[in-house]
């Protein structure tokens, strides 16, 4: 177990940056998720950490020191891959003693460390299995015994949950973490999945055309985004296009709302998520000194635990999130009046 | 220590396995190179030879004279007897492939009738370069079901009624001589390239198929592929007495090709001894008559060989008949240049009238 | 449907059957009394009486054997090894190189047969087993990459980087993960390379020395200068070892469809 | 592992292979076909460029090169034709163990020797052979066919050789083709026909062309097949070649045919280039 850094990571495929100098950090223990779209370099970075793809620029540290020139074999990492990568022609057995028959430890040995691995991901008694002859979420395990056997410094998964369906990837998640907390290895975690990502991870890194835009904890990142692109790539937003005025921004769809700071920039944008907005008919209207905003129910989306609004106003469509707490409903074509603080109300330069 | 100890071990065993077998071998056998099927290689002949000295015989064969001298040329030092028409001898010797045969205590050199061992295609200076073996001629034989009467020239050959039933032999020098010899001309010289081209050109059409062997031949003859076709005097007689062929072999009255074969030891002959023996031992009466019978064979150049055969034999009436072999032209050996010519001659041939 | 399904199962015997004609003829003959092919046939078994008989032919057969045994050994590991380079790496050369592959293919082998004569000739190479395994090896290496290739097409990279991400070295993990999984397209390139060389007689002819042939240039000589239904009931017995050989194989590679 | 070292231990054996096997001998071939002699035992040989003129000062070589080439171009037509669908059937209709069986057979032929084969030929088609007795036997009175030592017979004897490899690499590229893309064509309302050309034809290419290539290049240089079965019509350019070195021994003539037979080759291969670079 140990500290990864990387410094100034740069990585061009031919014309196409996939790196742009990123830098990080990765402390010991923690469990981290890279998070971007497809194509951000997240998964250029995992395979610079592990060896595969060697660094244009910059330098990559396990346990404070150089590795660049190390090989992939000699890193001393486990990796768990997309499509898991189990040896087809080894049995279960077989593949998560792999690492540890390449290390030269003794037949016993190497079986008793198997049998404990297999114990963890919780497979005992599938020694004899092929490949072929296991569920997707099986595989997974496998591949996750096989990863983590040799005791590696660092674990490396890529993408690791998204061959599988919705309720195996719940169940799996909550494994996965719990396997990293039982070990306490340090984890990096690649997903362009954000729910996988804010639910499992202690840190998230997120990236965007190959620079490191934003990390911090789930709650930090989702709570502060620092630009545009994070805010909607984390989580949803509304965005309204406004001009500032001291602390106050003049929307363009109509009506003022006030910021919590002053923005440094006359032309703004701002961004509401849809959970932060309440929603109230005309004709219950209450005074608040919340932000307010007018307007008209498109229609709604019921989905048991919560209702969805879609809400024209002027010529943009503002999505509220609201809890189902009574069971009632605002019907199509009220008119309403959408309420959210100022402190949630974050501001962007429009460029 | 034990490694090197038990290493020289084994390798002395493998020296002392090399050296037993290596003179075995070489005390033991020797390898011919001849046609395939003409004599030196029949099984009854090595096993009366092998009883007689205790040598076994091996066998690589050749297509043709050229193919005959290129394995000499290429393979120094593997032959000990080479089957060499007389024709090539005097190359062969200038080219250095063979050497001169010493023939003191070859007791049935003897017996070779005198024009034949001292032919001077086969001597030169006085040495030795061939033994004479036997000789015969080439023209053509006929499938005696297609002919009410035995032709008796070798216009037969061009004859429109046969044609598209003709077998001829692909050889270049073979199928110019031929022509040469229906024109009249010199087989060695032919003063007339012109008109042989011609003569080649008539004959296309009437060509079923080339052979090659004397087994093909037999085969395309028994298929009744061709009504006539060019051949050897000595395979005409194993056709009809060893495969019941109703052959017959013509002598025709323009002549034919008559050839001298004789038996060479190659330079650096690794058994020089042995194949002077297996040398004589293809001159002697013995061998030669139970092959002329049993299987068939040219003519012996040994007199005394063809004396003990039959009175009716083949190889004893008819050539002995004086007034049959006198048009016989035999080869002579041909300048490289004229062969080249009558080589492209041969293929523009082949390439013309075809379907 | 079943119209065309029908067509299409009669369209396929009739091209086995043209197929195998030659192959039952020879098989028929190889019974045949008559040395001279003649039919109505008459049956007999002598020339698989004359084959037990026959050292020269079993010994050519054995030294058929041994080449492409020998031969296939040889192609199968260094042109693995070229499809692994070609599939695994980028380098300058490559374009080139794989180009240089296919000249044994691409050139008549009457060509190639005579190029190597001459030039094992000049160099002193000669002929003889040694150089007739260097010519078998050069023109089965071809087929080798071509049948590796294409399975290695469908080769999951990622099997490799697992490897390496456990600790295995570049050879741990040819050896271990790799080639076992190649394993069928090694093994179909083998019979291709073994089926190339047993059937090989030009180059064969060209480098054979004396007195050490192989069963094709025997049958070629025999063709030209004495062929004997005992070449047929040789080829009808090699044709049913290759069979029985084939079918082994097929129960552990599947032929017709995809693995 | 370096990766410089790898990539060399991985190709170094069989390049070096094939430089001792084809490179340089093909090189010393070429040294020949410029000399006058064959340089063994004792012969004068002088620099000549006379073995290629040759073959453009005598015309029956130019008309046995295209007779060649016209040869190549027929048995890989005939073989295309009979071999397409018969790839086909056995890659889209047949199913199972059925397949596989078939697909033995297929290949198994391969494993007779080619020579035999041809010479089981001549035993069928030649006069009083298997052929003619049958056909007499079932309808008396037919005569002689007379197909032996023609250019039919020629044809036969080489589609008979080859088409197994245009099957094999037909099969090959339209076993890969996806039923699903099939399925979806049919759903769209394309016809039996226009799914073969516009959707089974272009996807089998790569295939069509592999077996093109394999098959063309040996029947041009073929020599044992026309000499066996094509008789009198038996002559072409490999047959010529092959006399250079087995008959006549003038190995520079026939080095140098070679090679003019290989630049005419590569011209093809080069003029198709552009075809096969779609393809990939």
């Amino acid at each position: 177990m140990a500290n990864v850094s990387v410094l100034n990571l740069s990585k061009n495929f031919g014309t196409i940056t996939a790196l742009d100098r990123v830098s990080f950090q990765f402390e010991d223990g923690k469990f981290f998720a890279l998070l971007g779209p497809s194509g951000s370099g997240k998964t250029t970075l995992l395979r610079m950490i592990a060896g595969f793809e060697s660094p244009d620029q910059g330098s990559i540290h396990i346990d404070g020191k150089v590795v660049d020139h190390i090989p992939v074999e000699k890193r001393d990492i486990g990796m768990v891959f997309q499509n898991y990568a189990l040896f087809p022609n080894m049995d279960v057995q077989a593949n998560v003693g792999f690492g540890l028959r390449v290390r030269g430890i003794s037949v016993p040995e190497m079986k008793r460390l198997v049998a404990e691995a297999l114990e963890l991901v919780r497979l005992s008694g599938f020694d004899n299995r092929r490949p072929d002859q296991l569920s997707g979420g099986q595989r997974q395990r496998v591949a996750l015994a096989r990863a983590i056997v040799t005791k590696p410094r660092v674990l490396l998964l890529d993408e690791p949950l998204s061959a599988l369906d919705r309720t195996l990837r719940l169940e799996m998640e909550i494994e996965l973490k719990r396997i990293q907390r039982d070990v306490g290895i340090t984890t990096i975690f690649v997903t362009h999945d954000q729910e996988e990502a804010l639910t499992m991870s202690d840190q998230i890194g997120i990236l965007n055309e190959g620079q490191l835009v934003q990390h911090g904890s789930p709650v930090d990142i989702y709570e502060n985004p620092q630009s545009i692109f994070v805010a909607r790539f984390l989580g949803e937003a509304n965005l309204l296009r406004g001009q500032a005025a001291g602390k106050n921004v003049k929307l363009e769809i109509g009506g003022t709302v006030q910021t919590l700071s002053k923005p440094a920039y006359p032309q703004v944008i701002c961004s509401i998520r849809p959970e932060k907005i309440s929603i109230q008919k005309e004709q219950e209207l209450q005074r608040s000194n919340a932000n307010r905003i007018a307007g008209r129910v498109n229609e709604h989306i019921f989905n048991g635990t919560s209702l969805t609004y879609l809400v024209q106003c002027g010529n943009l469509v503002v999505k509220v999130f609201v809890q189902n707490l009574s069971g009632e409903v605002i019907p199509p074509n009220s008119s309403v009046h959408l309420f959210f603080r100022p402190e949630d109300t974050l501001v962007f330069p429009d460029a | 220590m034990k490694l090197r100890v038990f290493l020289k071990f084994f390798s002395c065993q493998w020296l002392i396995v090399l050296i037993l077998g290596g003179s075995f071998i070489s005390a033991a056998e020797i390898r011919v190179l001849n046609w395939q099927g003409y004599g030196t290689d029949e099984s009854w002949a090595l096993e009366m030879f092998k009883e007689r000295t205790g040598i076994e015989v091996v066998h690589d064969y050749f297509n043709s004279e050229q193919e005959m001298l290129t394995k000499l040329r290429t393979n120094p030092g593997v032959y000990d007897v080479v089957l060499i028409n007389s024709a090539y001898t005097g190359q062969a010797a200038k080219e250095g492939l063979i050497e001169a045969i010493d023939t003191t205590g070859m007791v049935n050199v003897g017996d070779l009738s005198p024009s034949m061992r001292n032919d001077p295609k086969l001597v030169a200076d006085g040495k030795t370069y061939g033994v004479a073996w036997v000789w015969g001629v080439t023209s053509f034989a006929i499938d005696r079901g297609d002919f009410k009467n035995a032709p008796n020239s070798i216009e037969a050959l061009w004859d429109p009624s046969h044609a598209g039933r003709v077998g001829w032999r692909d050889d270049a020098v073979e199928a110019v001589q031929l022509a040469a010899i229906a024109l009249g001309q010199d087989i060695n010289n032919p003063s007339d390239l012109k008109a042989i081209r011609k003569k080649l050109r008539a004959l296309k059409p009437q060509i079923r198929t080339f052979w090659s062997s004397e087994d093909e031949w037999n085969q395309f003859f028994s298929a009744n592929e061709f009504d006539l076709a060019t051949y050897w005097s000595g395979s005409a007689s194993r056709s009809k007495n060893a495969f019941g062929l109703p052959v017959e072999f013509i002598l025709p009255k323009e002549g034919a090709i008559g050839w001298l074969d004789g038996l060479s030891i190659p330079m650096n002959v690794p058994n020089r001894n042995e194949a002077k023996a297996f040398i004589n031992f293809m001159i002697d009466p013995d061998f030669y008559v139970k092959w002329d019978t049993e299987v068939g064979a040219p003519t012996s150049a040994n007199a005394k060989a063809v004396s003990m055969l039959p009175p009716d034999a083949f190889n004893r009436t008819t050539f002995s008949d004086s007034k049959k072999v006198a048009n016989v032209q035999f080869m002579g050996p041909m300048e490289d240049g004229l062969r080249e010519k009558i080589v492209e001659l041969w293929q523009e041939t082949k390439a013309y009238f075809q379907n | 449907m079943i119209f065309l399904k029908w067509i299409s199962r009669i369209y396929l015997i009739c091209i086995l059957l043209f197929l195998y004609v030659p192959i039952l003829v020879m098989i028929a003959l190889s019974f045949n009394e008559s040395q001279l092919y003649r039919i109505p046939i008459e049956w007999s078994t002598r020339w698989y009486e004359a084959l037990a008989s026959n050292s020269k032919l079993h010994s050519a057969t054995l030294n058929s054997l041994t080449v492409a045994l020998l031969s296939t050994c040889l192609s199968t590991s260094m042109g693995t090894a070229v499809a692994l380079a070609f599939f695994r790496h980028d380098f300058r050369a490559k374009r080139l190189l794989q180009v240089m592959i296919f000249p044994p293919i691409t050139i008549p082998w009457l060509i190639i047969g005579t190029a190597m004569l001459v030039f094992f000739f000049w160099v002193g190479i000669g002929r003889g087993l040694h150089a007739m395994i260097l010519g078998h090896v050069a023109l089965s290496l071809p087929y080798v990459v071509i049948v590796v290739s294409a399975r290695l097409k469908s080769f999951d990279s990622a099997l490799e980087d697992a490897a390496k991400s456990l600790g295995a070295s570049y050879w741990q993990t040819t050896f271990w993960v790799t080639v076992p999984w190649l394993m069928p397209g090694i093994i179909a390139a083998a019979l291709f390379a073994f089926a190339v060389s047993l059937d090989q007689f030009v180059i064969s002819y060209f480098l054979a020395a004396p007195g050490f042939t192989t069963l094709p240039v025997e049958i070629y000589t025999a063709i030209r200068k004495g062929f004997t239904p005992e070449i047929n009931a040789i080829s009808t017995l090699v044709i049913f070892l290759s069979m029985l050989l084939l079918l082994g194989v097929s129960r552990f590679y599947r032929f017709g469809g995809r693995n | 592992m370096n990766q410089r070292a790898a990539i060399l231990s991985l190709i170094t054996p069989a390049y070096l292979w094939l430089a001792l096997t084809i490179l340089l001998p093909l090189s010393a071939m070429l040294y020949y076909s410029f000399l006058s002699d064959v340089p063994i035992g004792n012969r004068e040989v002088s620099w000549t460029t006379e073995n290629y003129r040759t073959f453009f000062e005598k015309a029956f070589y130019s008309e046995l090169m295209l007779r060649s080439f016209k040869l190549g171009a027929e048995v890989t037509s005939i073989c295309l034709l009979l071999g397409f669908p018969c790839a086909l059937a056995l890659a889209k209709s047949i199913r199972g163990r059925t397949k596989e069986a078939l697909f033995l057979l297929i290949i198994l032929p391969f494993w007779s020797n080619a020579l035999v084969r041809i010479f089981s030929w001549t035993m069928v088609l030649r006069g009083n052979g298997i052929l003619e007795y049958s056909i007499n036997w079932l309808l008396p009175g037919t005569g002689p066919l007379d197909l032996m030592f023609t250019y039919p017979a020629i044809l036969l004897g080489l589609v008979h050789s080859y088409l197994p490899y245009m099957i094999l690499t037909c099969y090959i590229s339209i076993d890969a083709i996806d039923n699903q893309l099939l399925e979806a064509a049919r759903s769209l309302g394309a016809g039996k026909l226009t799914i073969l050309f516009r959707l089974i034809v272009p996807l089998a290419l790569p295939g069509i062309v592999a077996g093109s290539f394999l098959i063309f290049i040996p029947v041009i240089g073929s020599f044992m097949e026309p000499r066996l079965l094509g008789g009198r019509n038996g002559t072409f350019i490999g047959t010529i070649i092959e006399d250079q070195f087995t008959a006549v021994f003038n190995w520079p003539l026939g080095a140098a045919l070679s090679f003019i037979m290989m630049g005419l080759v590569l011209l093809i291969l080069f003029g198709f280039s552009p075809l096969v670079r779609r393809l990939k």
